[in-house]
């Protein structure tokens, strides 16, 4: 992360963001037929699609935990959401991001409801930029609600970053590049307790401080549009709309 | 594949003694398709293609590689699927298997052998640089009758993809230089009734399966016969015939949803 | 498949064969000691070797089908088989080839005699040029009797292809690098019907035919040379000859 | 995980509850920490850390290889982490697990992030030959906290290294170009008791897992949460401190053990 | 390996109790061997050899590649054996195996570390292009003894190798330049006697084995004890014995078979 | 192997040592706190830690050997331990090496006492000089006893090997790489009984028996200290040192 290119210009973003502004996002529930939850997300540039299915037995059997189920979250990306082609399959900052984002989902789940089943929860970046971990998680959550998972909260996600020395919401491409911090985390809105928390770059105790009001700010503005889109989903299916 | 229960078997066959399909179809007819190109914007070109509740994706991306030895003035293509898990319950993440082998392959050979892609134009430096065609396929809702949708969301992708030359700085953007395409049609068989475009559910019980693939003058351009059952000669006839008609009119959607 | 060389002279292929014209085929049933049923084959410049095991039980078990055996044939080119030495293990095309052989075979067994178990048909290519899926099956069709698994019908498999617009059967090594079409297809003699159907190429609906009568009859020709061999290892065996 | 008795986790909260740990430490409190350097002649640099039981060798070595396009100009540098079966009955040979792939992209990022490597005095000639330096890190003996114990090994064998320019017939070795460290501090909580340096009791009924790296001037440098419970922000900032204050100490002795 | 009856077992340590051998033969002979050489036309090099039943193909493909860095003047070769399903009931399909490994190693070393082939005239210009020696071995038949087998084919086909100089345009085809081989022989115990080319009934109750090379001047030139009994030293120095004994014959068989 | 190098001067080889003269070796038992036993080994430039775990049971269940335990002996390099940086993970020499320990020392572990168990050896090679196998076995029967596993002996092993013609204990590096032979083998001390024997190269039969009397020399020399080794950790267990 480097400050070579200028990100600011007249105290606005190089795509006409103020320093606390979302990129735009739009969330759609239940697009998928097969699954039986599932997500449509966009966020800024990133398009995501999430597929939930469980609970049900996991297989193979030595995986089964006996007291509540697992969940697995797979988050992949497509091969041609990168510039660069990316080979299929999992590499390790995938398979670093599925365990995250499953140990944060685990935490809002009833797990202990369903003993021995699998919850898994399919993530597919089909086109990325920054931000492609708390876009996921969060259109997981959704994904989740619309597949009847029992769950304590709507977990939510969103980053905070410093990009020339100033704390900002949200870092979109180049800021992610350019920029010198990037603080994405995960909360439970009802409690604002932090169920993902990760942080790369350089800040000052006191820089973190504010970018991390920023990004629980964001994480709320976010929770309303998740609710907004399991609303719209509940309404067209009894015919509301 | 899941297991049907045998009293929806029971169903389906006699639906179709009685000359119907589950969802009102005639044998011969496809569900809706619907096609939507340029829906990812970091890939050269992308389509998704809807067959009923069937949903796929194709992605191309372009890149700058070496040509093979033996073709040292053509460009390279490459084509995968992925049975992601997204899109059934039943796929599995992991290695691809069989199913995901034969459908990249049978996409592959359909529009390599057809020349679809001008390979010859794809050249930059012979022996040394040509471009590379890599076309992914993601399945994202699995209802039946992957052939058709997967072809046809790659040829949407295909044809509307621009070479980045920029990007490389090799001057301009350009489309990708394409022929005439062929268009895919999958038929099975079950209980003696062949069917057009099977449902996942008629895919459940099929016996065979038959994907034949005809350009717009009515030839023929790749077949491929699947599962273990077997067709008669005069069956194969029905299905050539079959597949002309349908690949006419999705090769008109096709050419409309890219605005040709 | 393009047409640049010249592949006919005189109304004759490259190798002097007519259009209608079959390459050298010789075939000898159990010819290994290990294997319950085995054949070699040699088809022009293929050679194929098959083994046949079982039916035997299925492992792992959910590999298991309780209503019936399940058929696996492994099609193997061996790394010195071609000209550009071939990294060992299945790769795409084997895997999609050792597929359709499989579902070709199970048509014509009686899998149903066999719930639990499988059969395992292991093909291997020593010497390849065109044409091994051909050569493979109509070998395995052998080996498998020779074996003495039950079945309906002995399958085999013969191709067609169009070269500078003739229609010939059994295409070569340089017909099927510069023909325009390849058409494989197995047969169950007895009935006719169509196990293994691929075809690759340009043929108008005509050609098709063609094609299809030149390939059947080629399926009924080697079909004679198939039984031949596996009288020749009965009679062996029971000393008459 | 090994499953810990419910007997010993009660006796571990119950401890916890009057203020306790197992071996006596205060909640904010590392166990014993020893570092050596030069352990491995083969390696350009190489260091065995003990924090407790907990045993780690990290071992660094330097090739000369092509830089990524996009910074032709700048070392490249991985780092892999192998949860060798040597170092605990749970361990299992194969390939790396996702607790050793997370092991090892915190420690990659707690030095490729804060930039630790000067990287950009590792080019040889631009675009051409760049060194590359290898990050391995073994486990030998796992009693908890290797977070904490794999990125101190690291720091302290990367501080020790020398570049083999003699090798490689570019001049005498140098050392290799190092700015100030980052130092990991690992917190655990369990049943809302939070505590510094987890032994493995007490990861094996730890809820959640923070570990946050700090610079000499007390910012910082890199966080990773971990396990499926939750922080209040309060806890957040309480282990951010702890983590500093710990810092502090151990950039002390990790100075002192290689001789500056 | 498949279990034998312990009856069989038995019966087989009564025969050799009594000096004799399931099959009749001697404790140091040999089952009859066939060599048949060149029976793959696409290989630069192929040999089939028939130990008893057991029956194995080496095959050898010659390609240009690039010398490693330490030996910029020498060709490469490298080994791999397959265990394939078609030989065995007990072979399964997938990644090799140890005992598959073993055996590529032990031909490996055998051809190797005996300097077989002449490596030093396999350079077409010093670090930059050398041929590559590549040796399959396919076992086709298994009923004991692969070792001996898969060397002694892979001896043959090295010895009728022809370089295809000519298909990489380098002049005329020319064969192999290869020196003098050793013989690979080997023996098992079983109940404390030792039997020379094991039947793979032998095989499956053996508790040692070893396997002695020797070349024409009675010179040692590889061993490889395998299984997890013991040998004496008495028992060491008889089997090297035999080894030189039946060395020499296969050896005349070899070159005979070759035509020299 | 070449001799193109000059291996001695004055009778001494380029490390001083006599031709019968063993490398230092440093033994200690007893170093690691999770292993239920465990061995550091220092032979020359190599060094090598144990670690042995077991008997347990034998998972999954299909490894098991309902009559006897399964000893398996992982041989690994770490990445480090040599010039030319090692890709982790085994290849085909280490997975070669970890089938000729694995069969020295089931040999001697009274593995009939416990069925459908495995004992798990791991060894580590941390730095590598030649002879690592040799190492590797012998630091592995000292954590073997430091496990407390019941074994008949305690097994040990050394090379020997032929410089320039003249037949030498113990193959330093570039006496390994320049030398004409090499033969490692490991025996029981009891009973004299040879339980590893390999060799490349080229020797005579006379330098053959040579070359074994001398490393047979040498494995009974290390067998004493492989003995003191065990010791000081049993005195320094019960606070005699």
């Amino acid at each position: 992360m480097k400050s070579e290119t200028k990100l600011f210009e007249n105290g606005k973003r190089l795509d006409g963001r103020m320093p606390d502004e979302l990129r735009k996002i739009k969330i759609k529930a239940g697009v998928l037929h097969r699954a039986e939850g599932s997500c449509y997300l966009e966020w800024g540039g990133n398009k995501v699609m999430v597929a939930v299915y469980g609970p049900r037995e996991a297989i193979p059997r030595h995986t089964q935990n006996p007291l509540r189920a697992i969940v697995t979250a797979r988050y992949n990306m497509a091969a041609f959401s990168v510039d660069d082609r990316k080979r299929p399959g999992p590499d390790r900052r995938s398979r670093e991001i599925s365990k995250v984002i499953s140990e944060a989902l685990e935490n809002v789940i009833l797990v202990e409801k369903f003993p021995r089943a699998t919850i898994d929860v399919n993530i597919e970046v089909l086109d990325a930029e920054a931000g492609t971990r708390c876009a996921g998680l969060t259109a997981a959550a959704v994904a989740l609600v619309d597949a009847g998972i029992p769950m304590k909260d709507i977990p939510v996600a969103c980053a905070a970053g410093k990009i020339e020395d100033q704390i900002v919401l949200d870092l979109g491409k180049d800021e992610d590049n350019y920029g010198s911090a990037d603080l994405p985390i995960a909360i439970s809105p009802r409690t604002g307790n932090i169920l993902l928390l990760q942080m790369d770059g350089h800040l000052t105790q006191e820089e973190f401080d504010k970018a991390f009001d920023l990004a629980l700010k964001g994480c709320y503005i976010i929770s309303d549009l998740q609710k907004q889109a399991i609303l719209e989903k509940y309404q067209t299916k009894i015919g509301v709309e | 594949m899941t297991i049907i229960p045998a009293i929806k078997k029971d169903y389906l066959i006699n639906l179709a003694k009685n000359g119907k399909r589950e969802d009102g179809r005639g044998f011969d007819d496809f569900r809706n398709i619907e096609i939507e190109t340029g829906v990812v914007s970091k890939a050269e070109g992308s389509a998704r293609v809807k067959i009923g509740n069937t949903q796929v994706l194709s992605g191309i991306k372009m890149d700058i590689g070496e040509p093979y030895p033996d073709t040292p003035e053509t460009g390279v293509m490459t084509t995968a699927a992925e049975l992601i898990p997204l899109a059934s319950p039943d796929f599995e993440a992991g290695p691809p298997r069989e199913d995901a082998i034969e459908l990249a392959r049978v996409v592959d050979r359909g529009i390599r052998e057809s020349q679809l892609i001008e390979v010859e134009k794809l050249c930059i430096e012979p022996e040394e640089k040509v471009w590379m065609v890599f076309i992914d396929i993601h399945i994202l809702d699995y209802d039946g009758n992957l052939f058709d949708a997967a072809s046809l969301a790659s040829l949407a992708a295909l044809m509307t993809t621009n070479v980045p030359a920029k990007r490389f700085e090799l001057g301009d953007d350009y489309p990708l230089p394409i022929k005439e395409p062929p268009i895919s049609c999958t038929s099975v068989k079950f209980d003696n009734v062949v069917v057009m475009d099977p449902s996942l559910d008629e895919e459940e019980i099929a016996e065979v399966r038959l994907t034949v693939a005809t350009d717009k003058n009515e030839d023929i351009r790749a077949m491929q016969k699947g599962l273990n059952g077997s067709f008669t000669r005069d069956e194969i006839k029905k299905v050539i015939k079959a597949s002309i008609d349908n690949g006419k009119k999705i090769r008109e959607q096709l050419y409309k949803s890219i605005g040709k």
